[in-house]
């Protein structure tokens, strides 16, 4: 059986660990198949997992997280009949498949849109806990609002510098504010569950926000512009669905390959006009072209856009 | 008075068969006693002997084991202070129950205000203290902070809280342990004041000089049973002191007189301003010979606290110091790095500090713990790098063996130990040292008198060893007993120094109400209340 | 003239209480519609069943040692430390500068020196606290929390921005040379010739740990250095007489205190994770608080307490892992072990007090 | 009320005065980012003083307010009523405070332990029931509607919205908050007079400082601590379902992020006094504000990284409190348990 380990966020973060299970949910639904799932609790259990997994028989074993990276690198040679596959993180061994987003690329259509949809021209940024992953979305985002509004600003905010950041709903709302009031009118929020206060206060102010990870475009129907998806739970679907003979290697989850998007749906179609849906079409065909290159945060720690 | 005269009127208390146990210790075992109305009745007994215990029984602050209380003839349960209260019990404690940053007004009212809101109980309550006040001369400022207050001034907030609250029978417990003769001889004025109203009033002290004095009848207790009860008037307090130590007592201090040879400690002008700029000491000099007791007399708060503080190395926290001090010779610092309390023990200067639960002893320590206070750098208590904690122990045992301090078990908290014995181990520790000059500030406070006598007896022992002594007493009685000479100090000043067999206590009591002995004024004139009417007393057992 | 034998203080009363608190811990989980003997066993079986499992709890425990000592010393001198979340995580960033830019050979040696690390990088986030209180009078309970907040602040900084190498996602240092890398207590038994606790991070550290609780035992009852910070902790007046000082002892027991927090960094950063990631305390340092105050503020305490609690971690950790009972379950239960043991002990006291009150005076009766 | 006493309040109407005149816009938005955020800081603090005052140390406030934050959301959510979640959020919260009263009063236990082990049941047990009951991870389902307490326009202030000054502190600021902000704002002249002015509060301050002289006035301490500790339990309870129904819109596992101890903090740094618990409060809810509004400070030569603005109000606090503040003396029986007979 396939296995799945979330990170310290556990299972339901609303944000990947939950898009995680919900992947492996689908594969349940569709296969009738069984998994093993578990929790971290702390650093330490990482190798204590990876190893009762493996000795257990489960294949593959996905994990989410770059926090595993290390842990694996270690235990992935002990184990050449397992396969494993990690989320957000590359490790090198030849029964390992890491799975990379490229999240600066669904940051960037965000950004098209906020700038299509911003009157004001200032739009915000709320990261969770501050972080480079997390930069790596503020970098997306603020590359594709000024190619539409170049002369536009982003504000950035970042919640905390402890864990506790990913849950601070109501730090998150104040920030909200803070940033409306300094003239934002789409607010993007990458942000665990803190975004869960940033879309609500953004909704209750009457302003737009895009959500993130999975699409949480339903939470305030229109008024959530979108979503930026970060599929998840496609990589472990189909890691699931490989089963035993998962590839090996650097899986980028892409544009192309649908792993990262924009989401439209029922609740924000009002707020997607033609236009708009047209600019990140464009902006899709050119990225997948290489006519536009998205900058990644993390091949310099700088962001060209800020 | 009203005692004799009403055998068959029912009496004011009766207890019969208390008994209470805490955990292991039986503090009071089926006990009687019976207290006429309109009398004044002593408790007396050993440190440890279940006279607060008892009395806190009557009081409802602890729930007896056993036995029954009966007030003017008629049994109550007493389940609480407010049932004794409404009984007409008022109680004085032996550590007072104020709330130190309350205003006197606040603390008379806590508990008895009409109603939920304050403004009118307040208002009420200034009214009956100004009649109080003017009544049993009970003076005290309803508005100001009782931690501002002087502890004589807070005893009268607790007397004026139970005559607020209309007690019938007010119970004291050592009400003059911490007063001094002035104000004490006042209290015993204003009891006298009480009792010819008809009150009842229970007297506990270790002063036997007071029971004489005041008591109709008296009580004895030791070991948690009453041994005694008895007509004043017709015991002695060599009879008294008997019963309650079961010994033979010697009420005088035996002495010799003194031999001084060098002096040890020579001061000149020390003055000190405190952190707030008050002038504490304006210009002290003595001197202090080997073998001999110099007494400082004087009402506390007149810069004794600080002289004491400043000899023994820890003047308080932003104080300035002027004058200069030597030491067998050599120059003594009086303030900065060189003035340390751990320094001054090397320089042989040792010290039994006024208050020996705050200061003396770490009341959460063991006895043997408590005997390396202070000294913890000792050579004999130390190994190298680690304290010898048996050499402490087996020195601790055989101080506790030579200075009686029961019970005998140097392992006991210093808490579980009497206020004698607690005292006892202060005492057998900085003497024991041997220290060429020991600072004693109020040997005997809260004592027994079996007890005093063995204090009393190893300070005169060390002065006879040609030690030097510095004495700071409020007793008169002691400093006059021990001292070889007396200083009398007032508002941070030495008013005149007498020597003890040719003065009287009225002398000392002009000089310690800051009356220059060139002023040849009458007594009354001039002189604050509280100190008018020393000369009156009777002393001079000594 | 106890009221009860000593021995039934230290062991009854606690023993009561933890059966108390894991019959509460049972109805919550009946609660929830799971089987709390299905629970318990796994938890045993998972931290104790099992030299593995032994592994991990001794391997929390010593992370809780460090931080239940810094908590202790600070306590006898009357200072509730509660920054040992931030001086630990300071002591993490010492033993982690000192591992990756001085060129150590062998662990033999690193561990030294990265102890002196830890514990003066611990000691130094302790230090203004303590010197703040001491002269300043500012409260240590404050200033501590603030510290702890700065301390994340601060490394979230140097791990994102200094320490991490270049195009990795992950805020954490790189990996400690291969050569610091402290020996497993199961190298060590493999070495001594037999199989024990294979893959658990239980390292050298945890004989370090031991160390310093018998070393701290020693400092507090049987130095001089000891003797004057209780004599602080009980009385400043009285310590003032003792001429002790009271801003130097303050500033040496929080130096002390802080010094331990840091060096649990030697444990989880130096010999579990060989690198240094973000938030690696993982609130040890308030583990640390109930840790000290359920073991009586004495290390022998304090090691059982740690015990206690790594054996609630592990099993707790391993019930999130192989069961469906949710992981805040462990945390509950480690509240209800918190409470009924080190809150609520006079409940199961005063009772037993009674008793053995009403045997003696039976007995006593009896003789006479 | 002396300078020194005053010195919080003086700092902090300085910082609002110095903003208002150099940025008025920003300085409005800041200063009514800082009542929102001091208002659970503010109940909690106050919670704190009463237990506290009667001689119960808690630092077990910000489990009540987790705790509280949760049963007002899940209350909320199921019936649709805020109030009933305001009351509900109350008996959690008192669940806890009764807790935290048989550990410290009737068993004299030690209150420092039994406050973490409040902390740690709260934590746990918002999720484990929460996870039981709506599967959510512990979050409850986000609140709409009746469910939460929404802004009050208070009269008059669209009509004074445009009248200079006036205009912007009554209808920008004082107006257009939820009931619980005003209740909190309310408690504190209320927690002052309760304290200072009634018999109540006399004798709660006297237990705080000496439960013998209480006792022996015949004046049950238990009972009287017992009810500084419920005190306090309502107060966190209305700060944890503001925190659930008024600031956010639903409970999140560990939501209150650390706010009880910063009321313990400024509990310590107010002296243990309702004013100047105002005070305190309102400067870390000023100072997270600025660190909000300003997120890089550019300062010219270098950017100030924002992990250093987020720990800004942590960093000033201490100078603060090592400049101004000097020493708070807790209330001297505090942490103790009153033991009659040892
Ligand atoms: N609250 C208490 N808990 C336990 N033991 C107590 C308590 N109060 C008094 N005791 C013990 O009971 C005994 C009697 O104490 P009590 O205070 O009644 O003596 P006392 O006669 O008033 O002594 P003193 O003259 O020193 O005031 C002593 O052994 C004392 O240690
Ligand atoms: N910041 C403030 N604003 C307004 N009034 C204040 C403030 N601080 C104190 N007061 C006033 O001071 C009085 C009581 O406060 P004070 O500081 O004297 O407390 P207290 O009763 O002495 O407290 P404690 O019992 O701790 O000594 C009150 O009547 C109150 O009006
Ligand atoms: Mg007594
Ligand atoms: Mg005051």
């Amino acid at each position: 059986d396939p296995a799945l380990i979330y990170d310290l966020g556990g299972k339901f973060d609303k944000s990947f660990n939950e898009a995680a299970y919900m992947g492996a949910a689908r594969w349940v639904e569709e296969t009738g198949g069984t998994y093993r799932e578990l929790e971290m609790q702390s650093e330490a259990q990482r190798e204590q997992a990876l190893r009762r997994l493996a000795e257990s028989g489960s294949n593959p074993i996905v994990m989410t997280g770059f926090a595993f990276g290390d842990v694996l690198t270690q235990v992935a040679g002990d184990y050449p009949d397992t396969k494993f596959a990690i989320i957000d993180m590359v490790v090198e061994a030849p029964n390992v498949q890491s799975v990379v987003f490229t999240e600066e690329q669904g940051s960037y259509l965000a950004g098209i849109m906020a700038g299509m949809a911003s009157e004001s021209g200032t739009v915000g940024f709320i990261g969770g806990m501050d972080i480079p992953l997390i930069h790596k979305f503020e970098c997306g985002f603020a590359q594709g609002f000024k190619s539409v509004q170049p002369e536009g600003s982003v504000l950035i905010n970042y919640t905390g510098t402890t864990p506790a950041a990913w849950n601070d709903p109501v730090r998150g709302g104040e920030l909200t504010r803070a940033q409306i009031s300094q003239g934002a009118d789409v607010i993007y929020a990458a942000a665990g569950g803190t975004g869960i206060g940033i879309l609500q206060t953004a909704a209750d102010e009457g302003i737009l926000s895009i959500g993130v990870d999975s699409n949480q475009n339903a939470l305030h129907p229109g008024q959530v512009l979108t979503s930026m998806v970060k599929r998840v739970d496609n990589a472990v679907y189909e890691a699931f669905v490989a089963g035993a003979d998962l590839e090996p290697g650097i899986r980028v989850m892409d544009l192309a390959a649908a792993g990262v998007d924009v989401a439209v749906d029922e609740s924000n179609a009002d707020l997607v006009t033609a236009e708009m849906q047209a600019a990140v079409d464009e902006a899709k065909a050119g990225i997948a072209s290489g006519e536009i290159a998205v900058h990644d945060y993390m091949t310099d720690n700088a962001c060209p856009a800020s | 008075m009203g005692g004799r005269s009403a055998a068959a009127a029912p009496a004011a208390i009766e207890l019969r068969g208390i008994s209470k146990a805490f955990g292991a210790v039986q503090a009071n075992r089926d006990i009687n006693l019976t207290v006429p109305r309109g009398t004044i009745h002593g408790v007396i007994g050993e440190n440890g002997a279940g006279k607060s215990t008892l009395m806190s029984i009557l009081y409802g602050f602890y729930k007896p084991d056993a036995g029954e209380i009966l007030v003017g003839g008629t049994p109550v349960t007493i389940a609480d202070s407010q049932t004794a209260i409404r009984a007409g019990i008022g109680m004085v404690f032996q550590h007072f129950k104020l709330v130190q940053n309350f205003t006197v007004l606040e603390n008379v009212i806590l508990g008895v205000e009409d109603g939920a809101l304050l403004r009118p109980s307040l208002s009420k309550a200034r009214g009956v203290l100004k009649q109080l006040a003017a009544d049993y001369q009970l003076s005290v400022d309803p508005d100001e902070t009782v931690e501002n207050l002087s502890v004589g001034h807070q005893q009268r907030v607790e007397i004026l809280k139970a005559l607020y609250r209309q007690a019938d029978i007010l119970i004291l417990d050592e009400p003059t342990g911490v007063l001094t003769p002035a104000e004490a001889d006042h209290l015993f004025r204003i009891l006298e004041g009480l009792k010819a109203e008809g009150k009842t009033i229970i007297l506990i002290t270790h002063k036997l000089r007071e029971i004489m004095e005041i008591t109709d009848n008296v009580s004895v207790m030791r070991r948690g049973e009453m041994v005694a009860s008895v007509r004043t008037s017709e015991t002695s307090p060599e009879q008294l002191a008997e019963l309650m130590v079961g010994r033979k007592v010697l009420l005088n201090v035996d002495k010799t007189p003194a031999r001084p040879l060098a002096p040890v400690l020579e001061v000149r002008d020390l003055t000190m301003r405190d952190a707030e700029g008050v002038e504490r000491l304006r210009g002290i000099s003595l001197d202090i010979r080997a073998g001999e007791i110099l007494g400082i007399a004087g009402v506390s708060g007149n810069g004794q606290t600080q002289l004491l503080e400043i000899l023994g190395g820890y003047p308080e926290k932003g104080a300035r110091i002027g004058g200069s001090a030597r030491m067998n010779g050599t120059p003594l610092p009086l303030s900065g790095a060189g003035c340390d309390a751990g320094q001054r023990r090397r320089d042989g200067i040792g010290h039994i500090p006024e208050d020996r639960q705050v200061e003396g002893l770490i009341m959460d320590f063991t006895a043997w713990e408590n005997v390396a206070f202070g000294w913890h750098d000792a050579p004999e208590f130390n190994k190298g790098w680690l304290m010898d904690n048996d050499a402490i122990r087996r020195d601790a045992q055989a101080k506790m063996e030579r200075f009686d301090v029961r019970p005998r078990d140097c392992h006991l908290a210093a808490r579980n130990f009497s206020g004698g014995n607690q005292q006892k181990i202060v005492v057998a520790r900085e003497i024991e040292r041997n220290p060429d000059l020991l600072l004693i500030g109020q040997p005997t406070r809260g004592v027994d008198i079996g007890a005093i006598e063995f204090i009393h007896k190893q300070i005169v022992a060390l002065r006879d060893a040609g030690k030097a002594i510095l004495l700071v007493s409020v007793e008169l009685d002691e400093i006059l007993a021990l001292s070889d000479r007396v200083a009398v100090m007032f508002d941070g000043r030495i008013m005149g120094e007498r020597l003890p067999g040719q003065t009287t206590t009225g002398e000392l009591g002009l000089l310690m109400a800051g009356v220059t002995e060139t002023d040849h004024i009458p007594a009354e004139a001039g002189i604050p209340p509280e100190v008018a009417h020393v000369d009156e007393l009777p002393r001079g057992r000594a | 003239m106890d009221k009860m034998p000593k021995w039934a203080d230290v062991i009854l009363t606690p023993l009561i209480s933890l059966v108390l608190a894991m019959g509460i811990s049972a109805l919550v989980i009946l609660a929830i519609g799971e089987s709390p003997w299905m629970a318990l066993t796994t938890m045993v079986e998972g931290a104790l069943g099992s030299s593995y499992g032994w592994g991990f709890t001794l391997y929390y425990a010593t992370n809780f040692v460090f931080t239940g000592l810094a908590v202790m010393v600070a306590y006898h001198a009357s200072l509730f430390n509660i920054g040992g979340e931030g001086q630990a995580a300071m002591g993490g960033l010492g033993v982690a500068l000192v591992l990756l830019y001085l060129p150590l050979p062998h662990w033999a040696i690193a561990l030294p020196v990265a102890m002196v690390g830890a514990a003066a990088f611990g000691a130094a986030w302790a230090f203004l606290p303590a010197f703040l209180q001491a002269k300043r009078g500012s409260h240590i309970v404050i200033t501590t929390i603030m510290f702890n907040f700065i301390a994340a602040a601060l490394l979230n900084y140097v791990l994102v921005n200094q320490l991490r190498p270049v195009g990795s996602m992950d805020p954490a240092s790189a990996r400690f040379p291969e050569a610091t890398n402290l020996p497993a207590l199961t190298d060590i038994a493999a070495a001594m010739g037999f199989d024990w606790g294979r893959n658990s991070p239980v390292n050298v550290t945890f004989l370090v740990a031991l160390a310093a609780c018998f070393l701290i035992w020693v400092l507090i009852w049987r130095t001089r250095l000891g003797y004057q910070i209780r004599v602080l902790g009980r009385s400043e007046p009285g310590a003032v007489y003792a001429g002790i000082n009271p801003v130097r002892i303050t500033v040496i027991a929080m130096l002390i205190s802080g010094g331990l927090a840091g060096m649990m960094a030697i444990n989880n950063v130096m010999g579990e994770a060989e690198r240094l990631v973000l938030n690696a305390v993982e609130g040890a340092g308030f583990i640390g608080i109930a840790v000290a105050l359920m073991g009586r503020n004495h290390p022998l305490g304090i090691l059982l307490a740690a015990l206690l609690f790594g054996f609630l971690y592990q099993g707790g950790g391993e019930l999130a892992l192989w069961t469906s009972i949710p992981r805040e379950l462990i945390i509950v239960i480690q509240a209800l072990v918190i409470l009924f043991t080190g809150a609520l002990d006079n409940m199961v006291r005063m009772p037993l007090e009674r008793l053995f009150l009403t045997m003696r005076r039976t007995s006593r009766g009896a003789v006479k | 009320m002396n300078i020194r006493e005053s010195l919080i309040a003086i700092l902090v109407l300085g910082i609002c005065v110095v903003w208002a005149l150099a940025d008025g816009a920003a300085a409005q938005q800041g200063i009514g980012s800082a009542l929102r955020l001091m208002t659970p800081l503010l109940l909690a603090c106050l919670a704190g003083l009463y237990s506290e005052r009667a001689g119960v140390f808690d630092i077990g406030l910000e489990g009540k307010m987790l705790m509280a934050a949760f049963t007002a959301a899940s209350v909320a959510y199921i019936t649709g009523s805020a109030w009933l979640g305001l009351a509900a959020g109350i008996g959690g919260s008192l669940a806890l405070s009764l807790i935290h009263g048989l550990a410290s009063i009737t068993f004299m236990g030690n209150q420092l332990i039994s406050g973490v082990a409040i902390n740690f049941l709260a934590s746990g047990l918002t999720v484990l029931i929460g996870q039981n009951a709506f599967g959510l991870g512990g979050r409850t389902p986000a609140l709409t509607g009746d469910g939460r307490f929404g802004p009050i326009t208070l009269p008059g202030a669209e009509a004074l919205r445009d009248v200079p000054l006036l205009g912007p502190i009554y209808s920008g600021l004082i107006s257009g908050q939820t009931i619980l902000v005003y209740v909190a704002f309310a408690m504190v002249p209320i927690t002052w007079w309760v304290l200072y002015r009634t018999r109540f509060g006399l004798r709660l301050r006297a237990v705080g400082e000496n439960p013998a002289s209480v006792d022996t006035a015949g004046i049950s301490v238990t009972r009287l601590r017992y009810t500084a500790v419920a005190i306090a339990g309502v107060l966190c309870g209305i700060a944890g379902a503001y925190l659930a129904t008024g600031l956010s819109a639903g409970f999140v596992k560990e939501m209150t992020a650390g706010r009880g101890f910063i009321a313990l903090a400024a509990l310590i740094f107010a002296k243990w006094r309702p004013w100047q618990a105002l005070f305190a409060t309102f400067l870390f809810g000023l100072l997270e504000a600025i660190a909000n509004l300003y997120p890089n400070l550019d300062l010219g030569v270098v950017v100030v990284p924002s992990m250093f603005m987020n720990a800004l109000p942590y960093i000033l606090t201490v100078i603060i409190l090592a400049g101004f503040v000097g020493r708070a003396i807790p209330p001297r029986a505090g942490g103790e348990p009153y033991v009659k007979e040892r």
